[in-house]
């Protein structure tokens, strides 16, 4: 168990730490909403560690490129997720979205009004 | 002239006639790729000239075989098996290389009518000529093909062609029959490539030849490891021969034909009842005939059978009760259906042979009747507007000609000499004697009696006084219907009914490469006594007296036949609607899965 | 082939297929349509991890880009669809019991069998291994795939065109002229535009290098097709792009590119290389990489295409709310 | 218990899950999510062959059945966009008011059996 393979054992348990707290958020807490910013918190924090982790194992330049790739597309995909999955829980509770883009959900449920006009759910 | 042959010769006669197997395959590829490019007129064209095409290549392949005497094996890309996939083409499938070329070129040319732009629209028809091509692809390759995985490949482009023709109208009722059709077929395939899976995994290789060559070597030494695969590759067997069973709707597993059939358009249920329910039946006939060697000893044969009897008796029944003309000929598919199946338990010994034979026949005999009876049947929709034979009495009178021809159809599949129908019932009748296994007897006259019932009932209402419904659309339609919309489905018909005349050297293209079959023989046998008197009145006869009987039973109109049959009737259809159900249907598949895994291995 | 450590399996295997066991029971047994389509594409990650851990990295790529990715795109837009629309009865206890012992037994058996298997296998790693160098692929699963059994490649890639008009035939005959619509969901959320705008110059480049890389080490043009057609979904779903019409010409030579290049090049080889879907020795690979380079264009606009589903005049599909409304026994 | 027997063991009890469900789905839609776990299950089992034959010969798993289960997923992918493309139109054809006008002369109605004792299979039963 050389240096490296030390500083992958820690880093990567921490990030798998931080999974399992984003697991128990996601158990525990009330409603989607809070449920959703405990998850996509620690769950961006698990992947950064674990991608830390696993840098020393990966072949200098290129591995270790492709996992901070990797880690930033993680962080992409998991932020514009979360805000979709926000504004659909939002739609879901008939509630104005936070911030700005309140005229999307108003155009949504118009349109899914529209659409459906005795959605009833 | 004699310059042809001998440009020609090497293919037909000489080394390469090999050769001639991939253009079987990669024709209707090339067409099924090229037909969106060129949009639905050209499809049409494109379809129909392929097939011509492919028509000459399949008799090619045909003369080529009997000349090589020899099985033709084609290694594709140069790779031999296992690691390749090789086509290989023996009598039988050079049987049916002829007949799904001929019979779809000819269901082509009568379609070619109503599906074009101008009628259909360019969706229906560029759909339709594709479809055709595809179901040609995937019937091709399953009857060349030696590799199980290709063969599951193969399955599926057939299904993928067969599904959609079920919805080319786009009615709602057909989009619920085609999700239920897919469905099916798709849990059958999955229990297949299990199978297949399976099969790999014990033998290392997916050549049918070659396993049955491990199986014969497993069998002599009877050591530990010999029966452990043994019995493995029994399980595989069981596992693909139930997902067939599943794809070729022998009854109890039918729920998807009859409104998959009954609501597709004519030519489209012509070529799902006569050609793709067909493909997955070949492929068990490899299974249980080709891979296992020792198909007698196992009791699997029985089980099969048996439900080939059930589907006989059920299928004909219900067939007797339906309201509508196409409902009671995709019921008639289903009843004789389950001839094919009395393959199974007659396929040892001496009498293998002709069991075969007589299975082979019944493919080649049903296909040709039940086309012709399928496009009879969209004759008459298009010409009344609907098919429920209540309200078509005395359609025989406005249209004698169609009626002809539903006559011979019919006696086709009852089984008048000297029509095919005939020879199959003689030949497993033959068999069953030698076999000494007489049940299998009763079942084949019941069979026909019924057959006959059901004809009857068609004539009854053909020739009863018009009703009102009939003599309106009359002036319409009917006089106006074209003539040559008669002419294939006449053609069909008379094949059917005169099958017995063809000589018999030419069965003997059902020998090749397959050791004691002696086809040409059996046949010759069976007509000699077909055409004396006294052996046309012993098979005909019963036929007559029940058909009489029908006639007389349904003097009182449609009405009183509903009355009458109603006490019986409705028990049997609420069985059969139970049957039908989605769970029912699931549950049975795996209740065979079982009893077969159990019937083989035990 | 990078040599992958497999540590001892009882600590990371058992573990994984419980979860796949669990997860597919869950999904099977949960009572709203849309959270069983939800975990189901949860679940087709985990069977890819799952493929690794089999030592299929090909198949694990397949896995998660097809079974997970793209399957879930799809069953997804079906359940906004169609929300659950319920049209089989509550099952009755008995009968439930009954086809739930059946199951057992089929699952039972088939464990009997996979685990009985003889203990030498024989198998065709080694028949490969001598034979891939006439292909100069370093990639066995490609080598297999597009010479040993060519055939076997060229039918599927012709089922996946056949698919696709076949799913457009679907359509009502006045929407012949339409665009599909399946994917159509009223506004798009920013936050969907911009990850629409983002991803795709990254999700073209993972996908060519999938392609290309797919010659020598885990990848193809099946790999590569699905994530180019997945950054077709997302441009659609963002509606920053709209599917093409069924009658353009482009998009229908686009799906039969692939195959046809491949049967083309199959019926050369047999004046070249002396067999159907031969490849002659001069020049195998660039012959290779040709229809590898048309079969991954096909592939990404057919997969694409058969998940905007059949053309549709606007307003036809409904977008129900899926609430599980028992809609009872349905026509 | 080597990975192979691990999954093929997994890969079974997928078939016996996706069965159950393919059979007793209460919508059109579970049944389809049902099949393709099966199908999964299946190349699972597909998976556990492969690795057998690696373990022997010394590499990861053997290439011929993981090409099978490539196409098998392509083919499997493509059937289940068939299936939901028939359920789709099916719910929209069911959602239009007037049913699709009748072609003249080939309205292949699809009439319920009016005769008390027929028992056409008209669409009573749901897919």
């Amino acid at each position: 168990m050389d240096l490296a393979d030390g500083f992958t054992a820690i880093f990567v348990s921490l990030g798998a730490f931080f999974f399992f707290a984003g697991w128990v958020g996601l158990v525990r807490f009330p409603d989607s909403l809070s449920r959703l910013h405990a998850l996509s918190k620690a769950d961006n924090l698990g992947l950064g560690l674990v991608i830390i982790g696993l840098m020393p194992q990966a072949s200098w330049p290129f591995g270790m490129l492709k996992l901070v790739a990797l880690w930033l597309l993680g962080v992409l995909i998991g932020g514009a997720t979360a805000q979709m999955l926000a504004g659909a829980i939002h739609l879901d509770d008939g509630r104005e979205p936070p911030g700005g883009n309140g005229d999307f959900a108003r155009r949504t449920s118009e349109a899914g009004r529209n659409n459906e006009p005795g959605a009833a759910h | 002239m004699m310059a042809l042959p001998a440009a020609v010769g090497p293919w037909l006669a000489g080394p390469r006639s090999a050769e001639l197997l991939f253009p079987i395959l990669a024709l209707p590829v090339l067409g099924l790729l090229l037909a969106p490019l060129l949009g639905a007129r050209g499809a049409r064209l494109l379809a129909l000239s392929s097939l011509s095409v492919g028509l000459a290549l399949a008799l090619a392949c045909a003369v080529a075989l009997v000349a090589a005497d020899a099985p033709l094996v084609y290694a594709l890309g140069g790779w031999t098996a296992p690691l390749g996939v090789e086509l290989r083409l023996d009598g039988p499938a050079a049987l049916m290389l002829v007949l799904t070329a001929a019979l779809l070129l000819l269901i082509g040319l009568h379609a070619a009518g109503e599906f074009n732009v101008r009628v259909m629209g360019r969706r229906a028809t560029l759909a339709f000529w594709m479809l055709l091509l595809g179901v040609w692809a995937g019937l091709n390759g399953l009857y060349l093909g030696r590799d199980l995985f290709n063969l599951y490949v193969a399955i599926e482009v057939l299904t993928f062609s067969a599904v959609p023709m079920v919805c080319l109208k786009g009615h709602a009722e057909q989009f619920g029959a085609a999700f239920r059709y897919l469905l099916f077929a798709l849990l059958g395939s999955a229990l297949y490539l299990l199978g297949a899976g399976l099969m790999l995994g014990v033998h290392g290789t997916l050549d049918i030849a070659q396993i049955r060559a491990a199986l014969d070597a497993a069998a002599t030494p009877p050591g530990g490891t010999a029966n452990a695969v043994r019995e493995a590759t029994l399980a595989a067997v069981a596992l693909m021969s139930t997902g067939l069973l599943a794809k070729t709707a022998l009854m109890p597993l039918h729920l998807w034909l009859p409104p998959a059939h009954g609501g597709a358009p004519a030519p489209a249920s012509a070529v799902l009842s006569a050609l793709v329910v067909k493909g997955s039946f070949f492929l068990l006939f490899r299974l249980w005939l080709d891979l296992i060697p020792d198909l007698p000893a196992l009791n699997v044969g029985l089980l099969l059978g048996g439900l080939g009897v059930f589907a006989i008796l059920l299928g004909n029944l219900m067939a007797l009760m339906q309201a509508r003309l196409k409902l009671l000929v995709a019921y008639s598919t289903l009843a004789q259906l389950g001839y094919l199946f009395l393959l199974f338990p007659l396929a040892s010994g001496t009498s293998g042979g002709t069991a075969a034979t007589a299975a082979l026949m019944q493919v080649v005999s049903h296909a040709l009747a039940k086309a012709s009876l399928f496009l009879i049947a969209g004759r008459i929709l298009a010409a009344f507007g609907h098919d429920r034979l209540g309200e078509l009495n005395g359609f025989g009178r406005v249209m004698p000609l169609t009626l002809l021809v539903i006559l011979a159809a019919g006696l086709a599949l009852v089984g008048l000499p000297p029509s095919g129908g005939y020879l199959v019932k003689s030949l497993y009748g033959g068999a069953a004697a030698e076999l000494g296994a007489w049940w299998w007897r009763p079942a084949l006259e019941l069979g026909g009696l019924l057959s006959a019932a059901y004809l009857a009932r068609i004539l009854a209402v053909a020739v009863r006084p018009e009703s009102v419904s009939v003599t309106a659309s009359a002036r319409g339609h009917a006089v106006t219907a074209p003539l040559r919309g008669l002419v294939v489905p006449a053609l069909l018909a008379g094949c059917a009914l005169f099958l017995g005349l063809v000589p018999p050297a030419l069965f003997s293209l059902m020998d090749v490469a397959r050791p004691g079959m002696g086809s040409a023989a059996a046949v010759a046998a069976v007509m000699q006594s077909a055409l004396t008197p006294a052996g046309f009145w012993n098979s005909a006869g019963p036929a007559m007296a029940v058909a009489l009987l029908i006639v007389l039973f349904l003097g009182a109109g449609e009405s009183a036949w509903g009355r009458r049959v109603a006490v019986v009737g409705r028990g049997l259809a609420g069985l059969e609607a139970w049957l039908r159900q989605w769970r029912t249907a699931g549950a049975l598949l795996l209740c065979l899965l079982l009893i077969q895994g159990w019937a083989t291995v035990a | 082939m990078p040599e992958i450590p497999l540590p001892d399996p009882r600590w990371a295997d058992l573990p994984l297929a419980f979860a796949v066991l669990g997860l597919a029971l869950w999904l099977t047994l949960t009572r709203g349509d849309r959270a069983a389509v939800i975990g189901f594409t949860g679940y087709g990650l985990l069977v890819a991890v799952a493929w690794v851990r089999l030592g299929s990295v090909d198949v694990a790529l397949t896995e998660a880009a097809l079974g997970g990715g793209l399957m879930g795109v799809l069953l997804l837009t079906a359940v906004a669809r169609l929300g659950s629309d319920i049209d089989q009865p509550r099952p009755s206890l008995p009968g439930d019991l009954l086809i739930g012992l059946l199951c057992l037994g089929v699952a039972a058996g088939l464990a009997v069998v996979v685990l009985g298997l003889p203990s030498s296998p024989p198998s065709l790693v080694a028949a490969v291994e001598d034979h891939q160098a006439a292909t100069e692929l370093g990639n066995p699963v490609a080598a297999v795939l597009i010479a040993f059994r060519a055939v076997d490649t060229l039918l599927e890639s012709v089922v996946l065109a056949l698919a696709v008009i076949v799913l457009w035939s679907f359509g009502a005959d006045r929407a012949w002229e339409a665009r599909p619509r399946a994917l159509d969901f009223g506004e798009p959320s920013p936050a969907l535009v911009l990850l629409a705008r983002l991803l795709p110059p990254v999700g073209l480049i993972v996908g060519v290098h999938l392609f290309w890389t797919g010659a020598d080490h885990p990848g193809g043009p099946f790999q590569g097709g699905a994530v180019l057609a997945a950054m077709a979904l997302l441009v659609w779903l963002a509606r920053l792009g709209r599917p093409p019409p069924v009658t353009d010409g482009f998009t229908r030579l686009g799906i039969v590119v692939g195959p046809l290049m491949f049967l083309l090049i199959g019926l050369a080889g047999v004046v070249l290389a002396g067999a159907f879907l031969g490849y002659p020795d001069a020049f195998t690979k660039p012959l290779i990489l040709l229809i590898e380079a048309a079969k991954t264009l096909s592939v990404a606009v057919a997969l694409a295409l058969l998940v905007a589903g059949p053309p549709a005049l606007s307003g036809a599909l409904s977008m129900r709310r899926t609430g599980s409304t028992e809609t009872g026994a349905k026509a | 218990m080597t990975e192979a027997q691990i999954y093929g063991i997994c890969g079974a009890g997928l078939v016996g899950i996706g069965l159950y469900g393919a059979i007793l789905g209460r919508s059109a839609l579970r049944r389809l999510l049902a099949f393709n776990l099966m199908g999964s299950g299946v190349f699972l089992v597909f998976g556990a062959i492969a690795r057998r034959g690696g373990i022997v010969d010394g590499t990861l798993s053997d290439p011929v059945p993981q090409a099978l289960v490539i196409t098998g997923l392509v083919v499997a992918f493509a059937a289940t966009a068939l299936a939901v493309a028939l359920l789709i139109r099916l719910a929209a054809v069911d959602r239009e008011e007037a049913p699709p006008s009748a072609e003249p002369g080939s309205a292949d109605a699809p009439s319920v059996a009016t005769t008390p004792s027929a028992g056409s299979p008209s669409a009573g039963t749901s897919p």
